[in-house]
């Protein structure tokens, strides 16, 4: 059994309103410190069998726009 | 003079015609040798070498994009003429009359090559950007809509067409729906001619009380320029460059992608129209396309002035941007808002209520020369009108003369299988995987969506209307037309035929059209094929909208759909608007009960060439099916009156697949099949279901209005038989052609969905 | 279709909105027509104390997506409100006056804990999680009325069967507990549910989202609070129903909603 | 300057239906080993001072639901 961690987040490039939104928010409850939120969607992947190479295809294939997100892949 | 700490001087003058072509590409301008030749003129006459943040904003203003100059010469001769007495205002939008109090403001454009790189944030920012072509009337938007063409094969070095059209569907839905303006109208075509030529054809349509349209032109000195909405970035910086030139690979400039942020717009349109709505603007133009430096221009010189502008004050994301990024970015969000002097403070007070950045940044002045300032130092000075007036090409274009080859396919032996084959084809079968992605009921006026019937198995409909005015009983209804499989054959029988298609689908729901919009979408004007094909194209559109007197009042050309060596036919999009005097009799396709009377409004055709049937016999031949606007117009506007006068239960025009699947499709949204009888068609049995005849509908009449009926029609109208309950039989005299029940139909129409 | 005639006392709504929120439009013009006086006020001004929620009869929480739904639906919102105003909202929920939050409001009444709150502590007791389809699904669905003490409901039949557009991306309705489940069940909170054409439960597309229960929308228990997915102010007349055309007689289904609440106003206040 | 990276994911306890349906598009991609797919919401935070628990209070007050959803701080 393999267990992968997928990161994807947008490049540091691409404006990411959510991050945004979530600053302002944060800012509005209070919390002046926040420098910058950046936002990302994480997966948790069971594979009975593969590697991070497996992984890296996920990301090319499904996960990842490579024109906007980096993906990056744990084990 | 000109200072050199914050901007670069670019020496253009004495230069040879091949260092200023270096010039152009080395700073991304997009021009060619000539027009690089005419700015080294402009500046010797000014007695100094150009900065970067001058030669950057002629490259905006000069570029395909946003000077049509390869298409305007034939867009004046064949498009903008027409019908105009209709027309109410012309500018980013065009607006029609609904009635004594209301105009439509409406438009469509394309944002093929952004999406074709970057699908979710082309898809996005082309719904954003159209938004704000519509806010800038000073007009509510009411409804978006989004015609799509997607590939249907992989081409090495593009990416998968299944991951495009997700990353599409999801961009206009996003938008869409955080927007809260409903997507309620569109289409989706697939085919291998958009692989990897990804078409993203977007709509906005908005009402606006007449008191209060707004222009763009700054008519008067003193005027202050006051920028709203989101801030200036580095994104989207030489976009417009990128739409007028051919996408050589799948990955390109990352600085041009953008992903947009309808949060940031959601509230800007409501200051922006309560702002209008308390008459404190003076005019308004939406940043697109070239950024400040195009809406600066353009709304100084459409109203003779000169003026100046601060681009320190234009609150930025990077603090680090150079005056010229500054200048040309096409960030999105953002509005100009030229106001009185007096009214400065209420507009930021509305903005400031709203949450919205805005900043005033400069303002208008006599004279004809436009300057701009960066922490006091001069980096542009130039006469508006130079910048704005660009060179126009007529580019040489070639018709080719086609040999028409006729071909006859063998006589069918199961007409159920065919029925049920095309029913289920990829371009007929439900959108309700996309449409029902997209929030087509917010705002609460949607009276005809994009599905109608029964409520869980509902069916498709011809045109979306929508009630702008709670008081008022009048309803907008919007449609579209667009056949690129004709077009490829003939781009001037294609032209006709979106006309052809858009008219129809408004007359179904019982709306007069009212005006056009269009989205032409071509491959490289430079060869001259393709030019041919376009001049074919318009002046198909023209000799249909000339003869129904309905005016295109807006629209977009979007050149260079080329990539991996490839390119799409030459064809438009036409979004249309109608008027529905009262919605409580519009009408859907669904048929409503048995034992009425069914009609065919029109006559089958022998021309199949480009039809759904002779596609899926892979077979070419004979001529696309011909539409005569005058034929249209008689029929059209008798089946209106017939409706009016509600004699007519249902309506469907018949499109892709012919008169048995416009059945088909009236039988989806209901319980109710048809027994009908096809002899009085004349023709081949396969020729008299299958073809495609233009200006035709399916009708239903209301029981007890026969007569009427066909007396508002004449001979236009022939009987075909009456509706019952479950199945779809046709006979042709005695000899049974199919039967199928309507369940079956139902589940082939759903394919793919649920 | 006229607008009507203003009748006996005055009846103030606050519409909330925020960045984001986009129904506002239409839950304006459905108080409107019910004859009251609607007022879309920014959350900007509550937090700011420029305005007050004691000075209305009714609040109102549209639809939309406020601040974008980034976090998760409703969430943004009910956040500010707690951190700012909270108190406010509590007392004005105690006094009875009616509240209503259909889509994102919905979303934000879970988020605060004024719905369902069978426990009356405040605490989370409910989510509202992405739709089972795990797709944004608009669409129209039938509706059976579980009156329970629903002030909005008074016009409906108990059992009652309607049919109201839904347009959501995370309207999966999940309970803490079954504890919690059961006690909605037991008084009567539930007082929306999905159901077939029919009128008998059934699964998706019926249920659009996968709800716990097929519920739809929950009262709080004194019923004076409520919170439902589907849209009542977008088919405030029967034109803007989707199979209208099939059925052409009667007044719009969401109507009845707004004149029951506006009316109670009316009779208690 | 703090850094922080908070997961939001569903519970264990309720499905999650967005992994189910990156699970069922790997499969028809091909994938037939994928056991399992979690998705989830990451944010990297930015903040002038602070520590993991101004991170904990950003999880209750904002990110995360707790009926539905876990939030776990990492610096
Ligand atoms: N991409 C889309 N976005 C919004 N509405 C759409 C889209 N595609 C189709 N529709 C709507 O769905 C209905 C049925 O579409 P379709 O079968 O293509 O109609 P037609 O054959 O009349 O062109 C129409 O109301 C159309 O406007
Ligand atoms: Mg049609």
């Amino acid at each position: 059994m393999v267990k992968l961690r997928i990161t994807v987040t947008l490049k540091k490039t691409v404006e990411d309103s959510e991050g945004d939104s979530v600053k302002k928010a944060l800012k509005l409850l209070g919390y002046e410190g926040v420098k910058e939120v950046r936002a990302g969607k994480i997966y948790f992947i069971t594979l009975v069998k593969g590697s991070k190479k497996t992984g890296k295809e996920f990301c090319e294939k499904l996960l990842a726009n490579p024109v906007i997100n980096e993906c990056v892949v744990d084990d | 003079m000109i200072e050199e700490e914050v901007s670069t001087i670019i020496s253009v003058i004495g230069k040879s015609k091949e260092e200023l072509a270096n010039i152009s590409k080395k700073l991304h301008l997009g021009l060619s040798a000539e027009e690089m030749s005419l700015i080294s003129s402009y500046f010797k006459n000014e007695g100094r070498d150009p900065t970067d943040v001058e030669v950057q904003a002629i490259a905006q203003a000069w570029s395909e994009h946003c000077s049509y100059k390869s298409s305007k010469i034939h867009l004046k001769k064949y498009i903008f003429g027409i019908g105009r007495e209709k027309v109410v205002a012309l500018g980013d939008a065009g607006l029609v009359s609904l009635d004594d109090d209301t105009a439509i403001a409406f438009k469509m454009e394309s944002h093929n090559h952004p999406s074709a790189i970057e699908p979710y944030g082309g898809a996005a920012t082309g719904v954003g950007g159209i938004l704000r072509d519509i806010l800038s009337m000073g007009a509510q938007p009411i409804a978006v809509t989004d015609f799509l063409y997607f590939g249907t094969k992989k081409v090495k070095g593009f990416p998968d067409p299944k991951f495009i059209e997700g990353g599409v569907v999801a961009g206009i839905r996003d938008y869409g729906n955080r927007v809260g303006i409903p997507t309620v109208s569109g289409g989706i075509v697939y085919s291998e001619m958009f692989s990897p030529n990804v078409l993203v054809n977007v709509g906005c349509v908005g009402v606006v009380d007449k008191k209060k349209i707004r222009s763009s032109a700054i008519t008067e000195p003193g005027i202050v320029l006051i920028v709203a909405g989101g801030k200036t970035g580095r994104d989207g910086i030489h976009g417009v460059n990128m739409a007028s030139a051919v996408i050589e690979s799948g990955e390109e400039d990352i600085t041009t992608v953008q992903l947009g942020s309808p949060i940031t717009k959601e509230p800007l349109i409501h200051a922006v129209l309560e702002a209008n709505e308390k008459n404190l603007l003076f005019a308004l133009k939406d940043l697109g396309g070239g950024g400040l430096s195009s809406v600066v221009g353009e709304m100084l010189e459409a109203g003779g002035m000169g003026g100046k502008v601060y681009l320190e004050k234009v609150p930025l994301k990077e603090a680090s941007m150079k005056p010229w990024e500054i200048w040309i970015s096409e960030s999105q969000e953002r509005m100009l808002l030229a106001v009185k002097k007096e009214n400065v403070n209420s507009v930021l007070g509305i903005m400031e209520d709203w949450d919205i950045t805005s900043s005033v940044i400069g303002e208008s002045e006599n004279g004809n020369r436009l300057r701009i300032f960066y922490n006091g130092a001069k980096v542009l000075d130039l006469e508006s009108q130079f910048m704005t007036s660009p060179k126009l090409y007529e580019r040489p274009s070639l018709i080719e003369e086609k040999r028409i080859v006729q071909y006859l396919p063998s006589f069918p032996n199961n007409f159920a299988k065919l029925l049920l084959g095309m029913i289920s084809d990829r371009n007929v079968r439900t959108r309700e995987q996309v449409v029902r992605q997209y929030d087509h009921t917010v705002r609460g006026s949607t009276v005809i969506g994009p599905l109608a019937g029964i409520v869980g198995s509902e069916g498709p409909t011809d045109a979306s209307v929508i009630r702008p005015n709670w008081n008022k009983v009048n309803g907008v209804a919007i449609s579209h037309g667009s056949n690129p499989f004709y077009s490829k054959i003939d781009p001037y029988s294609g032209g006709k035929a979106a006309v052809d298609e858009t008219v129809r689908n408004l007359i179904s729901v019982g709306a007069e059209p009212l005006g056009f919009s269009d989205c032409l979408n071509s491959g490289n004007p430079e060869k001259h094929k393709v030019m041919g094909e376009f001049v074919e194209m318009v002046k198909g559109m023209h000799d249909s909208a000339y003869s129904l007197d309905i005016p295109f009042v807006s629209g977009n050309v979007s050149f260079y759909n080329e990539a991996g060596r490839r390119r799409i036919p030459t064809f438009p999009t036409i979004l249309g608007v109608g008027k529905v005097e009262d919605i409580r009799g519009a009408i859907t396709p669904d048929f409503k009960d048995p034992a009425n009377d069914i009609y065919l409004v029109g006559l089958p055709t022998t021309d199949l060439a480009g039809s759904l049937y002779f596609r899926r016999l892979k077979k070419d031949g004979g001529r696309v099916p011909y539409s005569d606007p005058r034929t249209l117009k008689g029929r059209g506007w008798n089946l209106l009156n017939a409706m009016r006068s509600g004699t007519v239960n249902s309506a469907h025009d018949v499109s892709d697949g012919g008169i048995a699947t416009t059945i088909s499709e009236m039988t989806v949204g209901s319980e109710i099949g048809a027994a009908l009888d096809v002899s009085a068609l004349g023709l081949r049995t396969d020729f008299a279901l299958f073809s495609e005849p233009q200006s035709s509908w399916i009708v239903e009449v209301r029981s007890g209005r026969e007569k009427e009926f066909v007396k508002y029609m004449g001979e236009d109208a022939i009987f075909l038989g009456q509706t019952q309950q479950s199945a779809l039989a046709i006979t042709r005299g005695e000899d049974k052609i199919l039967t199928v029940d309507i369940d079956q139909i139902r589940k082939k129409w759903k394919r793919g969905y649920e | 279709m006229e607008e009507g005639i203003r009748v006996n006392r005055e009846v103030k709504v606050a519409i909330i909105v925020m960045e984001g929120t986009n129904n506002e439009e239409e839950a304006y013009q459905s108080f409107k027509h019910s004859e009251a006086t609607p007022e879309i006020i920014h959350l900007k001004k509550l937090e700011d104390r420029k305005k007050k929620l004691s000075g209305y009869d009714i609040v109102c929480f549209p639809g939309g997506f406020s601040a974008g739904d980034y976090v998760r639906a409703g969430a943004v919102m009910a956040a500010r409100i707690k951190s700012s105003l909270m108190r406010d909202m509590e007392e004005f929920v105690e006094s009875g006056r009616p509240v209503i939050g259909s889509c994102n409001g919905f979303q934000t009444l879970v988020e605060l804990g004024l719905v369902p709150n069978v426990d009356g502590d405040g605490r989370l007791e409910a989510a509202l999680a992405p739709n089972m389809s795990n797709r944004f699904e608009a669409r129209t669905v039938y509706l059976k009325i579980n009156r329970g003490n629903s002030l909005f409901l008074r016009e409906f039949k108990e059992g009652e069967v309607i049919k109201l557009p839904i347009a959501h991306s995370e309207g999966r309705f999940i309970t803490r507990d079954k504890e919690v489940l059961g006690k909605i069940i037991k008084n009567r909170m539930n007082v929306v549910s999905y159901v077939d054409g029919s009128g008998k439960e059934a699964g998706y597309p019926w249920n659009p989202n996968g709800s716990e229960h097929n519920i739809a929308g929950i009262a709080n228990k004194n019923g004076n609070v409520l919170g439902l997915m589907p849209h009542p102010e977008r088919v405030f007349y029967k034109y803007t129903e989707s199979d209208w055309t099939r059925e052409i007689n009667g007044t719009g289904m969401g109507n009845r909603f707004f004149t029951s609440a506006v009316q109670f106003v009316r009779e208690k206040f």
